[in-house]
């Protein structure tokens, strides 16, 4: 029996060589690149970059002292290991019990390397809590707060118009709207349990706490488009609870402001046009639960698809607009979404005043396209399990069909 | 004076009076009612080793669920519900009703063995601990029998955090199975260490001072004392929480003024102490096994207990680090991370201790050692993982990401269950009086070995890549997908690996090539015990002359061998060997827990239909335990003797009292 | 062994049997007090927490406490601990029957105190409307001084069942065979003549404060308890009954430890108090 | 059970009992007394921290005087003091801490 341990060796070592070729040679398991949307490593701000730094200074100091003590372990094992069946009863070794400096040493050895990760650690802490006093008075300020499972976003210094005489803070949702260069100081609330607002390229999360009066700085270096997740469970459908930042150069971002403060826009009429094609919807078509909401085409360059968003639709049909806007009234959608100038006043769900110039709907989770759209209002709770609009429909007894939905998402693509 | 007589113990009933029926003890010595009644710390400790097992299969059962769901984006395996489900439940299971049971086994059969006691301090304390413990694993899993709609298991995470636990976002009675088993499990580990700590302290045979304890019985006594000073904070949390869901109270109700985060205060005072909790007790068995197998005594032995008491201690000023993100302010984000950073130093010296005791020595790679010294690569990186969540700052981007998910499995895994998993291999021959192969034991660790850094390795690169932990899917975009397949065939590969271990532990049990005693050449006292050790444990209470015991008595064994028969006429003129008697009580207190814990949490509490049910079964289980205790209490503590023939057979004498 | 019964003293504060010479079950008893202090810490902090930093428009203590009960009820819980100090002494010096009656009163101490508790609760919810569950005061309030009395009556209990463990009959003596029944029995007596008096008692508070006059207050107090008062008398007449002597028990100072450990318990649920009523009570009026 | 250990303890801590009966009077007398001053106490004109320092103290006055003469601390081996102070020490820390921890101005609940 024991002659089979060294071939079993011989096999794993075999066997491991193998897996170590197949992965280099890229069967695409190449599972330490972090490059990815939500990449920690690949960091877009000044506040995510501190964090990498005192990251890559923790890395280092423990990969140093991994290889020392690793090093003086190994050999240790490899040096006095019994080779021989007569190794294995000589004598005992001396019966040593202990060397008081050897100890120190070493016990000073590790504080000395806990003071080198201290240092930077502690500088972190005050630079990354709260926007730097040069700083604060360019800072604008935003606050977030988390429904299960969505966000809402407050732009408390903007105010936006609902009727000639009335305004109120804008408000958007799932997309965050920032500018680029200028620190953002985020009140992060819930008004349920507790979520976490996160956006790695930007910065560390904070968690929204009921009760609780949190916030956190991020500052977005260049223009683009990030990928943001609630970190903290929550319930559910904590896996989609996700949403996006967008950063835009100022003039970008004052003309997007200027939109957003305006009214839901009014699909102008027109005369009718036989020739023209009306959207087509495919015939619903029914998703896997889990089915993937974003397209190929959307990945190649999301910021870029997001400016084509804020454009009207080409080819819109007025009557179905009109239709849909009608159908969004009376079939109680009002109830929880507003869409400021036209109807609605709930605050369950989020606003959809400018719902069209998002990319994404359903907390980032379907891109933003009549397909999904459909299949969302079709019917919410196939696409996020337990959701609230999924138990509206239950509550409020929406049925709708096929006409109803096109109509529907005619209108809610329309509200740019 | 008769010193032995003159303990409380023996003396308070010393007329017995004629027991009425009722009283009778039992006697049998085989079935299952024996194993009811049983009050020997060695069956208690195969109870806790078979329960923790079992669960272990049933954690390591749900952990393959969520690596299978989790192993292609978009998968739809499971639903949302049920890998909440699944996590939460594997989380519990593995540290409440696995590794902590696991442990639980260790300190009750190895402990009184290695300390020269004959049972611990409290015998039927310690049957009622393990029956209560059964009792909160059963509430905890009750769910996954009962209808999911309004029942089924936990899915609030291993932490529960409020306000997801309550009635308002949680209305299933899931969270009360979760309440109640986790508080029924908490009141079964402050007795079982209550009664360890005084059993270290107290019943130690004469000459083992506490500075010449083995490490495992430092170690038990720590984590004794970190259990009986940790669970309180969590019992009174979870009182809170229970109050928040049945009777309508404010504690965690953000609309009544409530601050949810008290709750995660509460959980980490207790959580964090719980970390080590599992991680001291095989950091004990690793300090047995590297001396044995390095064939010389441990480096630096007052400094490895020092440390250990000081990691025990430093435990319980740094439960914030797993609060980073809530907001705490700078100066108090700033003070957790730095004592956090503290306790890297003491973990640090047992480290460089196990190395010094390897160096110099004549290392033997049996099993249990591979597993030791994998233990100790495994926690190595863990623990320099756990450092780089203490820099906060930095910790902003891991926490709640799936970099804390390898973090915590490199420790628990590598750290808790190697050294789980190397203590069976150690002390199975002293248990069955079998040795298992060592090419079968061999193979099983390099393939948990290997499976385990295949799951969890990769999984540091998906936390600093931004998956977060507990979602149930994940879409296809974020450059997930290699680390989690690699991750998944890891997970098979360790599941295999397990597999591999337990089958050779069954062959071995039955099958197993049969050994003398102290086939390791070990140092402590328990390798002195013929292999299974009697239900006395010991002919004699040996006098303990040097740190490792057992390994004096080997080189002086004349002088050892004088000295016993001295011992044994001493103590055969007191009496003999004392045993206490076997008793009902402590199962039937337990099961009277069981039944009123299940009656209060899995009964609506308002409107009427299951309200007089509920009440009957609460007052029901509620009488059950005060009779369990109340005849335990009368009963008496006295116990019966044993006389021994030369072979170590107990000669019958059912009348001998006292 | 009998004949070491004979040699008289024991050392109660060194137990040669154990390795450290301190009793097991003193020793499990104070680290089962240490674990307690955690438990009360949690309680404690959360009250504080709550109080210090408490919700817009909640309840003002100050309207609802009030200082002279609890006083009285602290003044009473000292007084019950000194008489368990007097019962450890007794017992150890073999002196069963002051051991006994100092039990008896510490018992009855103790039900003072808890009678104190629950009239001070329902006079909260009733004239005060604090309930657990209409504000956060009450509900840490009630959790945290119930957490406590829960502790005190389970004091009471085990002191009961020590005292009735006090009649058990020594072997030989021809009780012995009929003991459990009467233990049973025993037991079931005192807790009803406990709880009896408890509920008599306070029937009587209500009346003298509901009722205008004295006269008034005993007519309604008989009418309404009438039956209870009978019954609380038929049980101390059982009392006495099963107090009777019966020959030679087997309580005696070896059983010292018992009631110390014991005694330690209820001192420190005494304590506790002490911490409680400074910080739930006193502060709150500064 | 183990096997004695050390020599059996001399007998000396009878000297004790004479007069334990008249310490625990003088001790209940003596915590009722600071009780009645206690509540006396809060309703003095002195400053608010004066008044908090002296309830402290005076409680923790008197559960000294209660854990060390009514629960014997002082006549039993010390180890048992330590065992209890380990866990007092714990609880009051942590309780200590946690206020701190709520107090600072970050941790404030929301206003209403
Ligand atoms: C066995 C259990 C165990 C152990 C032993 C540890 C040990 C440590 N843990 Fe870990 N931890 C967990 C179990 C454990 N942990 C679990 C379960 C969680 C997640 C809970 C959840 O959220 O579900 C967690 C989470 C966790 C967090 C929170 C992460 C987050 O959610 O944001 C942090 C933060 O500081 C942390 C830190 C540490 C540290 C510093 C140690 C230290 O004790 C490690 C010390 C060891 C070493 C450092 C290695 C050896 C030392 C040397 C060779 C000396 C020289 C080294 C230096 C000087 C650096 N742990
Ligand atoms: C001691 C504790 C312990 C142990 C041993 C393990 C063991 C394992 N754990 Fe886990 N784990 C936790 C404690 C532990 N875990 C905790 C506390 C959490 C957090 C929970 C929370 O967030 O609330 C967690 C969470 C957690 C997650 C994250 C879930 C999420 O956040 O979404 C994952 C994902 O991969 C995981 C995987 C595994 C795997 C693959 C194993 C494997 O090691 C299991 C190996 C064992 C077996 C496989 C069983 C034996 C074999 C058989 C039964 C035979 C055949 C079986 C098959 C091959 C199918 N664990
Ligand atoms: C009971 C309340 C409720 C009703 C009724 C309701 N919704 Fe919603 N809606 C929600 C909630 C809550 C969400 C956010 C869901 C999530 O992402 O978790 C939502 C999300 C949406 C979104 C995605 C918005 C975004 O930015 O992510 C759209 C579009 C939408 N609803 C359209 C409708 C339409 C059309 C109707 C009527 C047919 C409707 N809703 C009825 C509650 C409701
Ligand atoms: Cu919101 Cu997770
Ligand atoms: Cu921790």
């Amino acid at each position: 029996m024991l002659k089979l341990l060294p071939n079993f060796a011989r096999w794993s070592r075999a066997a491991a060589a193998l897996t170590c070729m197949a992965t280099l040679t890229g069967c695409d398991l190449n599972f330490w690149r972090m490059d990815g949307h939500q990449s920690t490593m690949v960091v877009e701000g000044p506040v995510a970059q501190e964090q990498l730094n005192l990251f890559i200074v923790t890395v280092w100091v423990t990969l140093v002292i991994f290889i020392i003590v690793g090093g003086v372990f190994a050999y240790a094992t490899w040096k006095f290991r019994a080779r021989t069946e007569a190794d294995e009863h000589a004598e005992p070794p001396p019966q040593g019990h202990g060397n008081p400096l050897v100890e120190l040493g070493l016990i000073g050895g590790s504080v000395l390397a806990l003071v080198i990760i201290a240092i930077p650690t502690l500088k972190a802490i005050w630079f990354t809590y709260d926007v730097p006093a040069a700083e604060k008075a360019n800072a604008y300020e935003i606050t977030a707060t988390g429904y299960q499972w969505w966000f809402r976003f407050e732009y408390l210094t903007e105010q936006a118009t609902v009727d000639a005489s009335v305004k109120t803070p804008l408000v958007t949702s799932n997309e965050l709207v920032i500018p680029v260069g200028r620190p953002i100081r985020i009140n992060v609330r819930t008004v349920d349990v507790i979520h976490s607002f996160w956006v790695p390229k930007l910065a560390g999360k904070v968690d929204m706490i009921p009760n609780r009066a949190n916030f956190l700085w991020l500052k977005a270096d260049k223009p683009g488009y990030y990928w943001g997740q609630c970190a903290e469970y929550c319930g559910d459908s904590h896996a989609v609870m996700r949403f996006r930042v967008v950063a835009l150069g100022p003039r970008e971002f004052n003309d997007w402001l200027d939109q957003q403060l305006q009214t839901a826009r009014n699909v102008a009429p027109r005369p009718a046009d036989a020739n023209r094609p009306r959207p087509q919807f495919a015939s619903l078509r029914s998703f896997r639960t889990n089915e993937t909401g974003i397209t190929e085409r959307f990945e190649v360059d999301p910021l870029a698809s997001w400016q084509q968003k804020q454009a009207p639709e080409k080819g819109e049909d007025a009557e179905l607009v009109a239709t849909g806007k009608q159908l969004f009234s009376t079939k109680a959608c009002i109830s929880c979404h507003t869409v400021r100038g036209h109807a609605g006043a709930g605050v369950a769900g989020p606003d959809l005043t400018h719902v069209g110039a998002r990319t994404t709907i359903a907390a980032g989770l379907l891109e933003n396209n009549h397909e999904q759209l459909q299949r969302w209002i079709h019917n919410p709770g196939a696409v996020k399990p337990g959701n609230k609009m999924a138990k509206g429909y239950v509550d409020n007894k929406i049925t709708l069909t096929a006409a109803d939905e096109a109509a529907l998402v005619a209108y809610l693509e329309s509200l740019k | 004076m008769d010193a032995l007589a003159k303990s409380a113990f023996l003396t308070k009933d010393e007329h017995v009076p004629t027991q009425p029926k009722l009283l009778t003890h039992p006697t049998t010595k085989g079935g299952l009612m024996s194993w009811l009644t049983t009050v020997d710390h060695k069956r208690i400790g195969f109870l806790y080793g078979i329960s923790g097992l079992f669960f272990l299969l049933v954690g390591g059962f749900e952990a393959m669920l969520i690596r299978l769901q989790l192993m292609v984006p978009n998968n739809d395996l499971l639903t949302a519900q049920q890998y909440n489900t699944m996590f939460t439940m594997h989380g519990t299971t593995m540290i409440f009703l696995a590794v902590m049971p696991m442990s639980a086994a260790f300190f009750n059969f190895i402990m009184p063995l290695q300390i020269g006691a004959r049972d611990v301090a409290f015998p039927r304390l310690n049957a009622f601990s393990f029956w209560v413990f059964l009792a909160g694993a059963i509430i905890l899993n009750i769910g996954w029998f009962l209808p999911q709609a309004t029942h089924g298991a936990p899915d609030g995470g291993w932490f529960g955090y409020a306000p997801l636990t309550s009635k308002q976002f949680i209305p299933k009675h899931s969270i009360d199975y979760w309440i109640m088993g986790l508080q029924l499990l908490g009141v079964a580990s402050i007795a079982a260490s209550l009664n360890f700590i005084v059993t270290i302290i107290n019943m130690r045979a004469p000459g083992l001072t506490m500075m010449r304890l083995p490490v495992f019985v430092w170690m038990t006594l720590i984590t004794s004392f970190l259990l009986v000073l940790s669970f309180p904070f969590i019992a009174i949390a979870l009182v809170e929480v229970m109050m928040d869901r049945q009777f309508g109270t404010f504690f965690f109700e953000a609309s009544g003024g409530g601050m949810p985060i008290l709750w995660q205060h509460l959980f980490w005072v207790f959580g964090h102490p719980e970390v080590y909790i599992l991680i001291l007790p095989p950091m004990g068995i690793v300090s047995e096994i590297l001396p044995t197998f390095a064939r010389k005594p441990l480096f630096g032995y007052p400094i490895v207990v020092f440390s250990g008491a000081c990691i025990g201690f430093l435990g319980f000023a740094v439960w914030s680090h797993h609060m980073f993100t809530t907001g705490l302010g700078t100066i108090a984000t700033a003070a957790f991370a730095l004592m956090t950073m503290t306790i890297a130093v003491p973990t640090g010296v047992k480290i460089f201790n196990w190395i010094g005791t390897l160096w110099n020595g004549n290392l033997q790679m049996r099993t249990p050692m591979m597993f030791a010294l994998g233990f100790v690569w495994m926690f190595m990186i863990g623990g320099f993982s756990g450092i780089m969540h203490s820099a906060a700052p930095a910790d902003a981007q891991q926490q709640d990401s799936y970099f804390v998910v390898a973090h915590f499995h490199y420790v628990l895994i590598g750290g808790s269950l190697f050294g789980i998993l190397s203590g069976i291999h150690y002390w199975f021959p002293l248990m069955f009086g079998r040795k298992v192969s060592e090419v079968w034991g061999k193979l099983s660790f390099w393939v948990i070995f290997i499976g385990f850094n295949v799951t969890f390795f990769p999984m540091h690169f998906l936390g600093l890549n931004g998956m977060p932990r507990r979602t149930f899917t994940y879409d296809s975009n974020l450059g997930w997908n290699a680390a989690n397949y690699i991750a998944t065939i890891g997970a098979l590969t360790l599941g295999l690996g397990i597999f591999i271990y337990f089958v050779v532990m069954v062959y071995t049990y039955f099958k197993g090539e049969r050994v003398g005693r102290d086939i390791w050449d070990a140092r402590t006292l328990e390798w002195s015990l013929p292999n299974p050790p009697p239900e006395y444990n010991f002919r004699v209470i040996p006098i303990v002359h040097d740190r490792d015991a057992f390994w004096y008595e080997k080189h002086h064994v004349e002088e050892i061998a004088k000295e016993k028969i001295e011992l044994e006429k001493v103590e055969s003129a007191h009496g003999g060997i004392h045993m206490p008697f076997a008793s009902i009580w402590p199962f039937v207190a337990g099961m009277g827990l069981l039944i009123g814990g299940l009656a209060v949490s899995a009964l609506d509490s308002n409107p009427a239909p299951g309200m007089h049910l509920k009440l009957g079964l609460s007052i029901l289980g509620g009488v059950v335990m005060v009779i369990g205790i109340y005849f335990w209490s009368i009963e008496g503590n006295e116990g019966y003797h044993l006389h021994l023939d030369a072979d170590g057979n107990p000669i019958e004498d059912p009348h001998a009292k006292h | 062994m009998s004949s070491h019964a004979a040699s008289a003293t024991i050392d109660h504060h060194h137990d040669p049997s154990t390795s450290t010479g301190i009793p097991n079950k003193k020793l499990l008893l104070w680290a089962f007090l240490a674990s307690d202090c955690m438990f009360f810490g949690a309680l404690i902090s959360t009250h504080l927490i709550y109080r210090l930093h408490p919700p817009a428009g909640g309840l003002d203590p100050k309207l609802i406490f009030s200082p002279e009960l609890t006083s009285f009820s602290t003044f009473i819980l000292l007084m019950s601990s000194l008489m368990m100090a007097l019962a450890v002494t007794a017992i150890q010096k073999g002196n069963v029957k002051s051991c006994r009656w100092s039990l008896l009163t510490t018992i009855f101490f103790g039900m003072i105190f808890l009678g104190c508790q629950v009239y001070e609760f329902s006079h909260f919810v009733h004239e005060r409307h604090m309930l657990i569950n209409n504000s956060l005061l009450g509900s840490t309030f009630y959790t945290l001084t119930g957490t406590h009395g829960t502790h005190v009556a389970i004091g009471v209990l085990w002191l009961s069942l020590m005292y009735v463990r006090s009649f058990k009959p020594a072997a030989g003596n021809p009780w012995a065979r009929s003991w459990l029944s009467h233990n049973l029995l025993h037991v079931v007596t005192l807790l009803l003549a406990l709880l009896l008096t408890l509920k008599v008692v306070l029937g009587l508070v209500h009346a003298l404060q509901t009722e205008p006059t004295a006269g008034a207050a005993l007519g309604h107090f008989f009418g309404t308890e009438f039956i209870f008062l009978a019954a609380a008398l038929v049980t101390y007449g059982g009392l006495i009954w099963f107090a009777r002597p019966r020959g030679p028990v087997a309580f005696s100072e070896f059983n010292a430890i018992d009631v110390e450990s014991m005694g330690l318990y209820w001192h420190f649920v005494d304590i506790v108090w002490i911490v409680i009523f400074t910080a739930v009570y006193l502060l709150e009026y500064l | 059970m183990s096997a004695p250990t050390s020599s059996v303890a001399a007998h000396d801590s009878h000297d004790h009992d004479v007069s334990k009966f008249q310490i625990y009077i003088q001790i209940a007398m003596l915590l009722a007394v600071i009780t009645g001053i206690e509540i006396v106490c809060v309703y003095v004109p002195f400053a608010k921290w004066i008044i908090v320092t002296t309830l402290v103290v005076f409680s923790v006055v008197k559960f000294m005087f209660v854990i060390f003469y009514f629960m014997h601390l002082r006549w039993d081996k010390p180890f048992c003091t330590i065992l209890f102070f380990i866990g007092l020490t714990l609880a009051c820390g942590t309780v200590w801490a946690l206020l701190q921890l709520f107090s600072a101005e970050a941790s404030l609940p929301l206003p209403t």
